[in-house]
């Protein structure tokens, strides 16, 4: 199973970058972002699961002294809840910067702000 | 299209390196030595339930810390963008644009006695979310954006209401404040910086436990709320300009 | 060799003796050259003559100091170049000044006299004296270098500097010469002194016929004196030059003359058969076909 | 110890304060923000003072109670101290820099920046690899952030450009963490490391590096970087340049740790094309900020390179890589902080610093720092990381590196030569005290620095050499006026000279009364200048210090590093001349560039050794040997200016100074001369694929004699002229040397001592004859001779001398040179040189036949005689060249018995009067006072004759029927030898020139090609970092 | 047994919903014509990426991604959107 969220991770990164680097519109790279960040998540999760085993919190289903034997890894997990409010982060960063280059610039098309190159 | 293409082959090359990982990969039969430490130590060391939570807010603080301070980055340069002192004033071709836009619809009644009735709801549901975080699923993360979603609301019945921004700022660094604080009394009084035990852990699975688990996760969900609201007012004012 | 009072009266006998000479032989050249044109040429004493009627004449001017020392730097020179080389082999009496110094101060001393006439040239009045000396340099440094490549073939092959040891190397017999063995060497010497001697083809610097340029055309009087002294000296010193590195030297006085007089005949022969020839015709000439043989005699002692 | 944690809570308490308080309190929140920045610098000096005092060891900081790999856990040592004092203190000076943008962007921008320190302080402690991974994130956005400080419009383009890219680095580094982590079942970096389970054929582990890599912004996949340098406000870039790519250093070095050194030629490989793609492609550059960009991403690639080489550099490392660091860092925050104060862009805009010489000072040393000129941390990093590489073999890595530096000082320096030169729009710079202050404050770490790497350097401070710090103490000097500052400078020299004197052997005796008795004479003629001359004397007195340092080497360090000394100083001072900046950017080029090849010769010989004695070179290899002769005399030889690498020459001795020509011609080259000197008595004949090196030499050197020749012939230029006989005149030495025998070496050291003072001579009366007409073209003077009649004098005694002509001096070189090559092997090159002998004669003749004789011009009636002060050393010149033609015995015999050591055969005997070698004689005296005694009878002669002689006026004569009424029409000037020019005119032609032109063209194409990559789409640069990926990964398969 | 049925229930239900995210995904990319769509299919991939989450056995991820991913996000996109609205189709 561990493989299915693996897989559709990956995918979803390829996915995600394939979009945002042949869109050309800003928004629109922008939501390839974060299909691509989701995948992301996946796989962080994806790696961590072990079949068969329930989520790390102890309670009465999981007594501590068998907690070693019944959770999953509960890092991974952890990691990813770190990267989805970081990629929250970015994405709002992102959005802002793609409305204040609207509001100087007037267009969302980023091959128009190429006046910085060479 | 050749741009397309290229993009493509290299995605497609990146797929091969993922590939690679896929088939390098077998899922752990037994916990490695870092997680089984996580379950057997974390409820005697912690005394937190949830052991996500636990280190999260303890073992792996440092990270939450900087999670925190990504979220109070990004609310501050929202409001660094869209503050009008950068940049100069918008060329007239774009606020013409805006100009031209209809004004918003009047909100609806549903929404408007909805969100009366919903937002107390949806706050005390953040806070349970939170204060439960080192018991259940959730934490100040969970519930902050909970409690975030609340002031959406008011935000959307009212777009016109002005929510004390002041009092969301002060919200926003005082709990920042705080964790930092917390931190460095668990350097001072406990095990070091983060460390949970400057409060008893009490009983195992009760709400006052966890040492400063609950508290920080309070600060955290606070924060992170704040966060989030001040970076949606910063946006609403865009709107006024 | 060491420095001895004696030898100053004996050089000025040197220089005496080759003065005579010199000007006898110019005017006998002159002559012969003139014969073979159908003209009845010169007399034998004409040189004598020029040379007490231009120190003679009162009038003179200056253009300024080069100017006026210019005839010094030039006669200066060939006197030196005479009495720097010993004249007669195997005699005390005649080797002059030798002692203060090798092949190698004859070499560079020619120069001492071209410089100050060039000095002197270049501050007279006429661009023409400029240009004239443009060209003789030219000229003179590349109709230097085959013979300068001689001197050294001749050294290496005699291992010495010393022109008397040169000389000494030659004796017994004629076929001892440098001209026998080491041709390539003469060759390339000879050809070196064509160009030296100012005579045609090589006499554009000069050009006597078609227009005045160059220094004589602008030095007159006692300067132009001193300049004829000049020339009656300096071929012969230099004849003297080649005389002992490839012709065996002179172990006595008719022996001097009669070498002398042939080899200066050899310039005056290819003169008259060859038309004249621009400065930069000359300079590839003398880097096409002396340079060569001069590479070659090095080469190959 | 304050606990490391501080540099976390701090600036993070700090942060959240600011927005505590109420608005409108910006000064509260800036000083808040200051005094925050100003603790955590002082806490991470006393953690670096204590570590360098060896009070403590490095330490583990835990969190949370619990010992990693379980907690995160934070790591300080030396290293990381140094870095996060320099975070912290560039982010102090940058916000002291910043007072009034952050006043007017309030506590969120100061909140943003405290934090921007913060995490990029994390990157240096942290151990934890997901810690890193949030630190990271941190910076970036905090990045996105600040980049808004800026005034520039398009920075908002960049910035967005700059996140997009970040995303493509988080994802790749986030997938490689957690299967980091999968493999290893931890995310302690050290545990992995320790583990062992991660090997280096890992995936994970290569995404994790690459990341971080591309955090370092490796060429080409750095467009959005250079955007932002280019957009961003000064003070942020320089925060970016200096602590933002420390701070990802630090995180790459630790990450290579994990998987056993198998990724490091991974490192290296990105470094070096990173060092050489973006110092190529600044070549091309005009706009100074991203120049900057550029160097900074060449910088980092270096750094790339010290990191990946770390298997090798041993307990150097950090010597190397923080030398480099800390001079990179220094430096470019400095020229970030200096570009705030220049209003445009352009890189000739720096004009402006002109206003102020504490304005150049600072530029230059920031300049030199990038370069890594001594005495800066570069120089002895990168000596050491040289001879490192050579020890190891890694010579390509080694040449591609040094090419690198090369193009990198190339655009450096012509920058350096655009602000010192020209027009200084007096607007184009506004500067406020707080800015100055900081920059000032890099002045100042720049020099402490530079004193604290001597300190650690094995091979001593160059700082505590006497001669170089008199040389600066110069620089402190400046305001007084010229008289006094030259009587100074002719007394240290001669103070010098008279200490040292007893310490020098015979060889080293001539070149020292050279350099420290004729510099002196030279310098008398400095007296004829008025006001202050800033600039002058520091890097005259520079040059000297290299001089005197160079002869009295003993190490190839100290060697190397005077030699480097000389060069900077040279080149500031033929930076002086006004039309001179392509020459001087030529002579810098060229010099560094022998210089280069100096180092890698010297660290091939030395297989190791730090600090490699001279005299050891006899003892090198013999499979390297004839390399190390092969590189260090092509080293030498540019500075001699042979043929091939004398392009630099004319233009520089040409448009320098007048009292500076004589300075390079007859005293910088020599320098050159004794290099070889030194090189070839210790290595002696080399030869490499069957051939003899000294041979090929002797070819150089003639060819050099007559090519030189030829062009001095055909020049208009009177210094030109001159230059290019320097080249002749050393390709003679050169020739005598590389015959390898005692007359030889006598030959070029007769040359030495006769060039030095006929070539100084003549570039002195030239120089003020050319002072007063004001031109150098010959053909535009005239009839001087009258006027100028002590001018005159000393050309034609300097004529005569050059061209060998008895009796004077050079004659003395002529004889000695037909001795030596009477023993000679090789017969061809001796025949080019007689080529060259007679071509001597041309161009000398016209030297002074077009100036001095000839028809004076109308527009020169009214000239003077040069000044006084040049005339003198002129007249002294005259008299040493007398009495050295007389007795040349006084220089030459010591050397001559010296030389028996090397040469037992072929020594000259030095009975009475005469001279006698083996196969030969010749008596100086002699020949002066016969030459004398006859040339005085005849002119007495002549007096008597032509006594009543008249002077005529000017245009008192007649030729071709006309009378002349110009000067012109009388004076026979131009294109002097065109009869010469054609026929051998086709041995001039310029191929030389055409080539190294040739080269500079086709590298500045090639940039200009290369940079049409970064074509400003900000979607397109994200396409090259997959593309980096891709192909860094599909390339590391390859090889592996 | 009865394991083994949930086992392959879970194991459905994983590849449905992994099938249903790269639709949706391909959704957010491809959607030519409507950027509202594109965001609505991200907020859609986010939320059955939760529903994932809770199934892989990490229910507090589940919770945040539904809450920040597909909540806060989505609307951060729809609030950008509609601050620029017609200028997508200006170029």
């Amino acid at each position: 199973m561990a493989y299915i969220a693996l897989a559709t991770g990956f995918l979803l990164i390829l996915i995600g970058l394939y979009g945002a680097l042949t869109h050309s519109h800003i928004l629109r790279m922008i939501v390839a972002f974060t299909v691509a960040n989701t995948g992301v998540n996946l796989v962080l999760v994806g790696v961590g699961y072990m079949g068969g085993r329930t989520a790390p919190i102890l309670d009465k289903a999981v007594e501590v002294s068998a907690a070693a034997q019944r959770i999953i890894d509960p890092l991974p997990q952890a990691l990813v809840l770190t990267a989805i409010v970081i990629g929250l982060g970015v994405t709002a960063l992102m959005l802002t910067y793609a409305y204040r280059l609207y509001v100087t610039r007037g267009t969302l098309d980023i091959s128009r702000y190429t006046e910085l190159k060479w | 299209m050749i741009k397309r293409f290229l993009v493509l082959l290299l995605v497609l090359s990146m797929g091969v390196m993922f590939s690679q990982l896929l088939v390098g990969y077998s899922p752990d039969r037994q916990l490695n030595a870092t997680a089984h430490y996580y379950a057997t130590q974390t409820a005697s060391e912690t005394g937190a339930a949830n052991i996500v939570s636990a280190i999260i807010v303890t073992y792996r603080g440092l990270d939450t810390l900087g999670e925190v301070t990504v979220l109070f980055l990004a609310a501050a340069i929202v409001g660094m963008v869209l503050s009008a002192k950068q940049g100069g004033q918008s060329p007239t071709s774009a606020s013409e644009a805006e100009r031209q836009l209809p004004p918003y619809p009047p909100v609806g009644e549903l929404l408007a006695t909805g969100t009366q009735l919903l937002v107390p709801l949806i706050l005390m549901f953040g806070a349970y979310v939170i204060v439960n975080g080192h018991l259940t699923p959730g934490g100040g993360f969970q519930g902050g954006a909970i409690l975030a979603s609340g002031m959406l609301l008011l935000l959307l019945s009212d777009p016109l209401r002005t929510i004390g921004h002041r009092l969301i700022s002060v919200v926003e660094s005082f709990s920042g404040l705080a964790f930092v604080l917390l931190g460095i009394l668990g350097l001072l009084l406990a095990g070091g910086f983060l460390d949970n035990k400057i409060l008893p852990l009490g009983t195992f699975g009760s709400l006052f436990s966890a040492g400063a688990i609950p508290v920080i996760y309070i600060f955290i969900g606070l924060k992170v709320g704040a966060e989030f609201s001040s970076m949606l007012l910063n946006l609403a004012k865009t709107e006024e300009r | 060799m060491q420095f001895d009072w004696m030898q100053i009266p004996y050089s000025l006998l040197t220089l005496f003796i080759v003065l005579n000479y010199g000007m006898l032989l110019n005017a006998l050249i002159a002559k012969i050259a003139a014969r073979v044109g159908r003209r009845h040429g010169i007399p034998i004493w004409q040189n004598y003559a020029d040379l007490l009627k231009n120190y003679g004449i009162r009038s003179s001017i200056t253009h300024g100091v080069m100017f006026y020392l210019g005839p010094v730097f030039r006669l200066a020179g060939g006197v030196g170049l005479l009495l720097f080389v010993p004249t007669i082999f195997g005699s005390e009496m005649f080797s002059n000044l030798s002692f203060a110094g090798d092949l190698i101060l004859a070499l560079y001393f020619v120069f001492f006299g071209t410089l100050g006439m060039a000095l002197g040239a270049g501050e007279s009045g006429h661009p023409h004296a400029a240009i004239g000396v443009s060209r003789g340099l030219s000229q003179v440094t590349t109709a230097e270098l085959p013979f300068a490549l001689a001197v050294f073939a001749v050294a290496l092959q005699y291992q010495t500097l010393s022109v008397t040891d040169i000389v000494a190397a030659q004796q017994g017999g004629f076929l001892n010469w440098t001209l026998f063995t080491n041709p390539f060497a003469v060759a390339a010497a000879m050809l070196g002194f064509l160009g030296s001697m100012m005579r045609p083809p090589f006499d554009v610097v000069l050009a006597p016929q078609e227009i005045p340029i160059g220094p004589p055309t602008e030095y007159h009087s006692s300067y132009l004196a001193l300049m004829q002294t000049n020339r009656m000296i300096f071929p012969i010193a230099k004849i003297v030059v080649y005389m002992n590195l490839f012709f065996g030297g002179a172990a006595s006085w008719p022996v001097f003359f009669i070498k002398v007089f042939f080899i200066y005949m050899v310039s005056v022969l290819v003169g008259v058969v060859f038309p004249r020839f621009h400065v930069e015709q000359s300079v590839r000439w003398f880097l096409v076909w002396a340079v060569p043989f001069g590479i070659i005699a090095v080469l190959m002692v | 110890m304050v606990s490391a944690l501080s540099f976390i809570a701090l600036p993070l308490g700090t942060a959240f304060t600011l927005g505590l308080l109420p608005q409108g309190m910006q000064r509260v929140n800036y000083l808040l923000t200051l005094l925050a920045l100003a603790l955590l610098s002082l806490i991470a000096a006393s953690w670096l003072l204590a570590f360098a005092a060896g009070e403590i060891a490095t330490q583990q900081i835990f969190t949370a109670g619990t010992t990693p790999p379980f907690s995160i856990n934070l790591q300080i040592g030396m290293a990381e101290a140094a870095g996060l004092l320099l975070l912290n203190l560039t982010g102090l000076l940058s916000v002291i820099y910043l007072r009034d943008t952050l006043h007017q962007q309030g506590a969120r921008a100061m909140a943003v920046l405290l934090i921007f320190i913060m995490a990029l302080s994390g990157i240096v402690l942290t151990r934890d690899l997901f810690n890193l991974f949030v630190f990271i994130e941190l910076t970036t956005i905090a990045t996105g952030g600040l980049i808004l400080l800026s005034h520039d419009k398009r920075a908002l383009g960049a910035g967005f450009k700059y996140l997009v890219a970040t995303q493509i680095i988080s994802i790749t580094l986030l997938i490689g963490t957690i299967f980091l982590y999968h493999d290893s079942g931890t995310l302690n970096i050290d545990g992995m490391a320790a583990g062992g389970l991660i090997t280096g054929e890992s995936l994970a582990l290569f995404l994790v590096l690459i990341a971080l890599i591309l955090e370092l912004k490796p060429f080409p996949a750095n467009g959005w970087a250079l955007d932002i340098y280019e957009s961003a406000h000064p003070a942020f870039s320089a925060i970016l340049s200096a602590a933002a790519a420390t701070a990802a250093l630090f995180a790459v070095d630790r990450l290579l740790l994990v998987g056993s050194n198998s990724w490091l030629p991974l490192a290296t490989a990105v470094g070096v094309v990173s060092f050489v793609g973006a110092n190529l492609l600044a070549l091309v550059q005009r706009n100074d900020r991203r120049i900057l960009g550029y160097s900074s991403i060449a910088q980092m690639g270096l750094l790339l390179v010290v990191v990946g080489q770390r298997d090798i550099l041993g307990e150097s490392y950090l010597f190397i890589a923080g030398g480099i660091l800390l001079a990179h860092a220094i430096a470019k925050a400095g020229l970030f902080w200096l570009s705030g104060i220049i209003v445009a862009r352009d890189l000739s805009d720096w004009r402006a610093l002109q206003r102020n010489p504490l304005y150049i000072f600072a530029f230059a040393t920031f300049i030199a720092m990038l370069v890594g000129l001594p005495p800066f941390p570069g120089f002895y990093a990168k000596w050491d990381l040289v001879h490192l590489l050579a020890a190891h073999d890694r010579i390509a890595l080694l040449l591609a590196l040094l090419f690198a530096s090369l193009l990198e000082a190339l655009f450096l320096f012509r920058w350096f030569g655009y602000v010192i030169k020209g027009e200084a729009n007096p607007e184009g710079i506004i500067c406020a005290r707080n800015k100055l202050g900081v920059i000032a404050a890099a002045t100042v770490a720049a020099w402490g620095v530079a004193y604290l790497w001597g300190e650690m350097a094995l091979q001593g401070n160059l700082l505590y050499s006497i001669p170089l710090l008199a040389a600066l103490a110069f620089l402190l000097l400046e305001w007084l006026a010229v008289p006094y500052k030259n009587v100074l400078a002719i007394s240290v020299l001669l103070g010098w000279f008279v200490v040292n004197y007893a310490d020098y052997n015979p060889l080293q005796l001539i070149f020292a009364v050279i350099i420290l008795v004729g510099g002196p004479l030279i310098l008398l003629s400095s007296f004829y200048a008025r006001g202050r001359r800033i600039g002058f004397y520091p890097a005259t007195m520079l040059m000297f210090a290299g001089m005197a340092q160079l002869i009295v080497a003993k190490s190839s360090f100290d060697f190397f590093a005077a030699w480097e000394i000389l060069t900077i100083g040279s080149y500031y001072l033929i930076l002086r001349g006004k039309a001179s900046e392509p020459h001087a950017i030529s002579y810098i080029i060229f010099s560094l560039g022998g210089a280069f090849l100096m180092l890698t010769g010297f660290a091939l010989a030395a297989a190791g050794d730090l600090n490699f004695l001279l005299s050891n070179l006899s003892e090198v290899a013999p499979a390297v040997a004839p390399w190390v002769f092969l590189l260090l005399a092509i080293g030498f030889m540019t500075k001699t200016a042979a043929i091939g690498v004398h392009i630099w020459l004319p233009g520089a001795h040409a448009e320098a100074e007048s009292d500076v020509s004589p300075m390079l011609s007859g005293i910088l080259l020599k320098a050159g001369l004794f290099g070889l000197m030194v090189l070839m008595l210790e290595m002696g004949r080399q030869s490499l694929y069957g051939v003899d090196l000294t041979h090929v030499m002797l070819w150089i050197g003639a060819l050099s004699a007559l090519l030189g020749n030829l062009m001095a012939a055909f020049q208009e230029d009177a210094k030109r002229l001159l230059a290019y006989s320097s080249i002749a005149q050393l390709g003679y030495a050169l020739f005598g040397l590389a015959l390898m025998n005692h007359l030889g070496w006598l030959l070029a050291l007769m040359f030495v001592i006769n060039h030095f003072i006929y070539k100084s001579m003549l570039f002195l009366s030239v120089g003020g004859v050319a002072k007063r007409t004001g031109t150098r073209l010959m053909y535009r003077m005239g009839g001087l001779i009258t006027l100028m009649p002590l001018s005159f004098i000393a050309v034609l005694i300097g004529i005569i001398a050059v061209s060998g002509v008895p009796p004077l001096s050079g004659f003395g070189g002529r004889w000695i040179f037909y001795n030596a090559i009477m023993t000679a092997e090789y017969r061809l090159p001796l025949i080019i040189i007689f080529l060259a002998g007679p071509i001597a004669f041309l161009y000398l003749f016209r030297l002074i036949h077009t100036i001095f004789l000839g028809q004076l011009k109308d527009e020169h009636r009214q000239l003077r005689e040069a000044p006084f002060w040049m005339i003198l050393p002129q007249m002294i010149f005259v008299a040493c060249l007398m009495v050295f033609a007389l007795v040349p015995g006084l220089a030459l015999k010591r050397v001559d018995h010296y030389l028996l050591q090397y040469f037992p055969e072929g020594g000259l005997s030095w009975d009475g009067l005469t001279i006698t070698s083996h196969f030969g004689y010749w008596s100086p005296i002699s020949i002066m006072v016969i030459v004398g005694v006859i040339f005085m009878t005849l002119f007495a002669w002549l007096l008597f004759v032509n006594r009543r002689a008249q002077k005529v006026k000017q245009f008192n004569i007649v030729f071709a029927a006309e009378r002349p009424f110009r000067p012109e029409t009388t004076h026979f000037a131009w294109n002097f030898f065109a009869p010469y020019r054609k026929a051998l005119g086709f041995l001039t032609e310029p191929l030389v020139t055409r080539f190294w032109d040739a080269i500079g063209e086709a590298l500045h194409s090639l940039a200009e090609l290369l940079r049409r990559f970064y074509n400003g789409n900000g979607q397109t640069y994200s396409v090259h970092l997959l593309a980096f990926v891709v192909i860094t990964f599909l390339l590391a398969r390859g090889v592996s | 047994m009865d394991l083994f049925i949930r086992d392959n229930l879970m194991l459905a239900m994983l590849l449905l919903l992994s099938l249903a995210m790269l639709v949706a995904a391909f959704m957010a990319i491809y959607s030519k014509r409507s950027l509202p769509i594109a965001m609505l299919a991200a907020g859609l991939v986010s939320l059955l990426a939760s529903v994932q989450f809770l199934l892989l056995g990490a229910p507090d991820v589940a919770m945040t991604e539904a809450a920040i991913g597909s909540g806060l996000t989505t609307f951060l996109f729809f609030f950008i959107l509609g601050r620029v609205r017609g200028g997508a189709n200006r170029d």
